[in-house]
């Protein structure tokens, strides 16, 4: 019963709290929110603690433990598969232009967050920067296009050759920093970029961006529409599927997810820390240089705006809300991720604000992601004692 | 059971696209700028201009295009001053099926947005989008009824050599299409005429400490301080001129900044800020019944950039209705063929799409107010 | 004095405590040994409150405190010497004191104290401005007990005190905690020596991972075969 | 120029300083970048902004002006010590134990989500804070003072002064000192660690308050994502002094900004932050335990 006394007194404090910025009308409002979410998480609670699943609050829990529970499992269908590849190819042909342009968003997105799941998700390095190798990958098309008129194929290659050397020249000083610094220090880095790109105005045009970015011609056919970008970024998400989960299950791999659990265990048996760490950083780097040698062909046009550390911030949350180390965990994140803001487009002012609860909310909640990669049921869990001080209850 | 998976994916995808798929048969008009964020102020003034003049249309039973009188429904994008919202926003409205485009209101936004425009083939008139490279990247369906940066500055510039007759320049910009575009167009003009800036640099935008580089400029003992950019920068920077370091340099910037945060914040220290701008529209006669009409309908005055949405979204109606199509090209044929009589006086564009006549004077600061100088 | 009742703790996916029972009576010197890892420190941890029971009772005079917080536990007389001292590094040897008495309100009464731990670990009195960092570590040892007495408890609770200490620092360590338990104060203790233990004690319980396995007085078992052969090196 | 250089730099060092403790103080305790630290320090401003407008409703702003100045102060204080305990109660404290990687996150989300809630209720559009003072100014060495840039560096020191004594002498600040060394032990001998840890939020939340009311006396005008700017460089100096020593992250709020006021004047103005960037980043890859790091421990918290 205790736990219900609360609920009135939280929805009072949060009121409280709102009353300056909010106004009295809009804090009322933000308390009865909050107690009623608080009410709510009680109840769930409380069935959950008495065991008993026949409450509505236990029913809904196993409906949604069993929905997830199928959704999770991963046997291998081939047919299946195969109809939901071909379902991927017809999808345009069914959906109009800016439906189109909404998924070769998204597969671009794709791209980027499987990049950086290597990065954080196999290789356990939390890069805040990661933008910046897209802007690099980019910015490296965009300029040797302008000045030079390299056509997008070769630029593809270059560009990803940039960002994996960028991604090698930023990764050797911090070899010896751990968790929260790589962290902020990736930050810094990614920031230092984006205003070396806005500053920069005798190479990058400064705030002005560059325009008039070629487009990809395969043959003689001039790639423009959202439709040819789509098939292009689909070729293009199957070959990073493809790459990234040869990676995760090589030897590489391996040494990633030993790094990743204990970087001084993995050093004594044997794992060359500065090779596979400067490996991760340099295989993310690369797809980020990937994605954004796309996004310059796709927009025809890139400003340093476009590469701020929100978008750092936004790939992260796939990665995160997908379900780190997972590979279709990453994709579906980053498919939520860029369409349900699309598809709420009337709520724009409150998007933002959404996403941070949302990030609090799934590490309070449910740290491992929405798809939980195998073997990793350990990763994102508590491996120290159920202390009651650090319980929060 | 990954299946199960897929076919999740598949519904969602289907149930997201849905809903996006509804027709109806009535014209459609998108207006886009920066409805909310920092800037939602500019937005604002997009929105109730292009709403006035849609209102008055439907009022008279909408636009005739061929035989059938078609109602105007209004699509809107916010594009947060975000380059690429507002490309994600154009292949929405082109994907809607809009008629023509009022918008944006960001240089930054306009000329990434005006690529799909054009490729679509669907005409665009920015109320606001001053930087010259919009029009100058050749689209034939690109118009903007506001004036250019190089305009703006060549008049700034011409006004502190004339009638200022001063030397010792500093410029600063925001580092911004619009303020370092406007700033540049200014420096060139004054070099132009002779006069060699005696220091020039960017600020970062979002900054709040400006003293540093005030005090640099200082040391050049400018005596007037120009500076391309929008209102919370110049704010900052007019006070810091005044409040902290003493400087008495005249201060000079564009249209970037004529709100009323400018001198309610700024107070005193405003005082005296000249600036270039479009003729007061309040005096104008033939603007006089969209400002009675805004009064009455919002409560409230015309913003600066209002009448001119206002009148963007009256010259995509009416060439519709005069050339009964909805056909980018000869829309497009249709306001290039003739001088218009508009809220602003006559207008008439260019090949390129710019209104033939420099809209720029000067203006001033003058008792809490911007007053146009005589 | 001290009951516990089927005591169960997970460490993470471990199942590290899988049903204790034991009991301290008062005025009692009770130990406790075991090899490494068979779950002496986290028995001890959830007496303190630090960990969390998931299921049985820990009992202080009758009164359920399993589910209290540490402070409060501290509050009700219960004090523990951790395993590795855990002296506060950067505090000076006074200050890691006056931490030992956090939770008192009577200033005379920390004073007196103060002068009274300073007499049986004179040292510390030498050091009292040095931090904690910088003593060695059998000078760790009894600034640790020492810190622990300032909270006057009333059962001491020790975790592996002679660990790492020379035979000499463990002889004065061990006679100063005969003093206390002279003085009225029950005493918990955690030891892998067995021999110190079992010849300190007065009850002995011997703990296999994670259950108890034998509790007798310290005559019986130092008799006993297993014990001998496991714990006396024997 | 150097004079004035100097003296740009004090103020904006002082708002640095202030803000920085609270990343220190967290960090000390919790080992955890704050990142919402910024939004409190936003809130605060907006807070007074909010106090400034109801005494001006109710005439208090003409009446008496010393007690405005409390209250505006002090109204903020109390509202950002709610939101910063409320914030790890919420955020951090249910992810006490989980891999670093989860409240590193969650801070951030923590901070996206502050921001924004801001705009949304309080509108994006800069808001004006009232010119409360009205102090005059002087010439010092060639130097523009104002009095209200004195003022701000007395606050500040005064602040950090209390702060030290605080943490030094009093039974509590003994309590913070010994949980930053050892949690599990603070708690053995009896410390609420979780009251020590609301605390620690709660007065570096006071303090940012604080920077954030002086900031908007001082420029003027508010919005809603000056704390992201102010947090990252407010961090950059607890690094740089050093992170969880509280002198140093005061040392270091000066030292950043002084070091930005000069390169600003002297060297580029648009390169200023990264410049500010790069001190973060050669000062974690060189000196990760910052110029304080090695000597001032007596100072950690």
């Amino acid at each position: 019963m205790s736990a219900y006394a609360r609920v009135p007194l939280i929805g009072l404090w949060f009121a409280f709290l709102a009353l300056p910025l909010a106004g009295w009308r809009n804090s009322l409002w933000i308390g009865l929110g909050c107690a009623a979410v608080v009410f709510v998480v009680s109840a769930t609670r409380a069935s959950a603690q008495t065991g008993s699943l026949a409450g509505p609050a236990g029913r809904v829990k196993a409906g949604l433990a069993s929905a997830w529970s199928f959704i999770e499992e991963k046997s291998y269908d081939k047919r299946y598969f195969s109809l939901f590849l071909l379902l991927i190819i017809a999808l345009p042909w069914t959906l109009d232009r800016y439906s189109t342009d909404v998924l070769v968003i998204t597969g671009i997105y794709i791209m980027l967050a499987l990049g950086l799941n290597v990065v954080v998700g196999f290789a356990g390095l939390l890069d805040l920067g990661y933008v910046a190798f897209y802007a690099v990958g980019a910015y490296s098309y965009a300029l040797l296009n302008s000045w030079y008129g390299l056509s997008f194929w070769p630029a593809l290659g270059v560009g990803v050759a940039c960002s994996a050397l960028f991604g090698i020249i930023l990764g050797v000083p911090v070899l010896r920093l751990r968790g929260d610094y790589l962290a902020i220090v990736t930050l810094g880095f990614g920031e230092i970029i984006r205003l070396v790109l806005n500053n920069w105005d005798n190479v990058t045009q400064g705030p002005n961006g560059i325009l008039g970015i070629g487009r990809p011609y395969l043959g003689d056919m001039r790639l423009y529409k959202p439709m040819h970008f789509y098939y292009l970024v689909l070729l293009l998400c199957i070959v990073t599927i493809f790459i990234v989960n040869r990676l995760d299950k090589s030897r590489l791999g391996r040494a990633w997810a030993a790094m990743r659990e204990d970087e001084t265990v993995a050093e004594c048996v044997g794992v060359n820390i500065v090779y596979t760490k400067l490996s991760a950083f340099a295989f993310g780097a690369a797809w980020a240089g990937f994605g954004g040698v796309v996004f310059a062909a796709k927009q025809t046009f890139i400003s340093p705006e476009s590469f701020t550390f929100f978008e750092s911030v936004i790939i992260l949350c796939m990665v995160v809300l997908g379900g780190m180390a997972s590979i279709p965990g990453v994709m579906l994140g980053a498919f939520i991720l860029t369409v349900l803001p699309e598809a709420l487009r009337e709520l724009t002012l409150f998007r933002p604000m959404l996403l941070g609860g949302a990030m609090v909310l799934m590490m309070v909640l449910r740290p491992q992601g929405l798809l939980q990669a195998k073997g990793q049921r350990h990763h994102l869990e508590r491996d120290e004692p159920q202390s009651k001080g650090d319980a929060g209850r | 059971m990954r299946k199960k998976l897929y076919s999740a994916l598949i519904i969602l995808t289907a149930a997201v696209f849905l809903g996006s798929a509804a027709y109806a048969a009535t014209l459609k008009i998108g207006v886009a700028g920066p409805l909310t964020g920092d800037q939602a102020a500019f937005g604002e003034m997009l929105k109730n201009g292009a709403t006035l003049a849609v209102e008055e249309w439907n009022a008279r039973g909408g636009v005739k295009v061929g035989k059938k009188k078609m109602k105007v429904d209004i699509l809107w994008g916010d594009d947060r001053h975000d380059p690429r919202e507002g490309v994600s926003i154009a292949h929405k409205f082109v994907n809607s099926g809009a008629a023509g485009i009022v918008g944006h209101f960001n240089s930054s936004v306009s000329i990434p947005a005006s690529t799909v425009y054009a490729e679509a083939g669907v005409v665009q008139i920015t109320p606001a989008s001053t930087n010259p490279k919009l029009t100058e990247q050749g689209f034939s369906t690109v118009f903007r009824v506001c004036g250019r940066d190089d305009q703006q500055g060549e008049v700034a510039a011409n006004y502190i050599v004339d009638k200022l007759k001063l030397k010792r320049i500093a410029i600063l910009h925001d580092k911004t299409t619009y303020g370092q575009g406007l700033a540049d167009e200014t420096k060139r003009f004054l070099e132009k005429r002779g006069v060699k800036p005696v220091f020039y640099s960017g600020v970062v935008q979002g900054d709040k400490d400006y003293t540093p580089v005030l005090t640099a400029a200082k040391q050049a003992k400018p005596e007037l301080v120009y500076f391309g950019g929008i209102h919370p920068e110049a704010i900052l920077l007019v006070k810091q001129m005044r409040e902290r370091l003493g400087m008495k340099a005249l201060f000079m910037s564009g249209d970037g900044i004529v709100t009323e945060e400018y001198y309610k914040i700024a107070g005193k220290s405003a005082e005296g800020t000249l600036i270039t701008f479009t003729p007061d529209q309040t005096k104008l006669a033939a603007a006089q019944s969209v400002i009675k009409k805004h009064r009455k309908r919002f409560g409230k005055e015309v913003g600066a950039y209002t009448i001119y949405s206002y009148v963007a979204m009256n010259m995509i109606l009416n060439s519709i209705q005069a050339t009964g199509s909805t056909k980018g090209s000869k829309l497009a044929a249709h306001l290039r063929s003739k001088a218009w009589n508009t809220s602003l006086g006559k207008l008439q564009f260019n090949k390129k799409g710019d209104v033939l006549e420099s809209p720029y004077v000067l203006w001033e600061v003058k008792g809490s107010k911007f007053v146009e100088m005589k | 004095m001290l009951e516990l009742r089927d005591i169960h703790f997970y460490y993470g996916h471990i199942h590290a405590l899988q049903g204790v029972s034991l009991e301290v009576r008062p005025g009692q010197v009770v130990c406790l040994i075991g090899s490494n890892g068979a779950g002496k420190s986290s028995t001890l941890m959830a007496i303190s409150g630090v960990n969390a029971v998931a299921q049985g009772e820990i009992l202080l005079e009758g009164e359920a405190i399993h589910a209290r917080e540490p402070d409060d536990i501290v509050r009700r007389g219960i004090c523990q010497v951790p395993e590795g001292r855990r002296i506060f590094p950067h505090l000076t040897v006074l200050e890691n004191l006056e931490m030992g008495s956090f939770l008192r309100n009577d200033a005379g009464g920390v004073k007196e104290d103060l002068d009274y731990v300073c007499s049986l670990f004179p040292v510390l009195h030498e050091r009292r401005g040095q931090r904690g960092g910088t003593l060695s570590g059998g000078e760790q040892q009894m600034l640790a007990i020492a810190r622990a007495l300032m909270s006057k408890p009333r059962l001491l609770l020790l975790d592996e005190p002679s660990l790492g200490l020379a035979p000499r620092i463990i002889e004065t360590i061990f006679e100063v905690l005969a003093r206390i338990r002279d003085e009225g104060t029950g005493i918990f203790l955690v030891e892998q020596n067995a021999h110190l233990a079992l010849n300190f004690s007065d009850w002995a319980y011997v703990m296999e991972t994670g259950r108890i396995v034998m509790g007798d007085a310290p005559g019986v078992l130092r008799d006993s075969p297993a014990v001998r052969e496991a714990y006396l090196g024997e | 120029m150097f004079a004035q250089q100097l003296v740009n730099g004090l103020v904006v060092g002082a708002v640095y300083a202030l803000i920085a403790l609270g990343y220190t103080l967290v960090y000390g305790i919790l080992q955890l970048i704050n990142f919402a630290h910024g939004e409190i320090y936003m809130i605060g401003a907006y807070v007074g902004i909010a106090v400034l407008a109801v005494l001006g409703t109710m005439g208090l702003t003409q009446t008496s002006l010393a007690l405005s100045i409390v209250l505006v102060f002090l109204i903020p204080m109390i509202y950002c010590a709610a939101y910063g305990i409320t914030l790890e109660r919420v955020a951090y404290r249910p992810l006490r134990g989980a891999p670093r990687l989860s409240p590193l996150i969650s801070a951030i989300g923590m901070s996206l989500f502050l921001q924004n809630y801001v705009q949304v209720v309080q509108g994006a559009r800069d808001k004006a804070f009232p010119n409360l003072l009205e102090l005059g100014s002087f010439q010092l060495f060639g130097a523009y003072v104002n009095g209200l840039q004195i003022f701000i560096l007395i606050i500040a020191v005064g602040l950090m002064a209390a702060l030290q004594l605080f943490i030094k002498k009093t039974k509590l600040g003994k309590a913070m000192r010994a949980t930053a060394q050892d949690r599990t032990m603070a708690s053995l001998v009896g410390v609420n660690v979780n009251r020590v840890i609301a605390v620690t939020f709660a007065i570096g939340s006071v303090l940012a308050a604080v920077a954030g009311v002086m900031v908007g006396m001082y420029y003027g005008i508010v919005n809603h994502h000056i704390g992201f700017v102010a947090g990252m460089k407010a961090f950059t100096a607890a690094v740089l002094g050093g992170i969880g020593n509280v002198t140093g992250a005061f040392l270091g709020g000066f030292l950043l900004a002084l070091l930005e006021s000069f390169w600003a004047g002297y060297v580029s103005a648009v390169y200023k932050d990264v410049f500010a960037f790069m001190v973060l980043v050669v000062v974690l890859i060189f000196r990760p335990q910052g110029i304080l790091g090695g000597s001032g421990e007596a100072d950690r918290t």
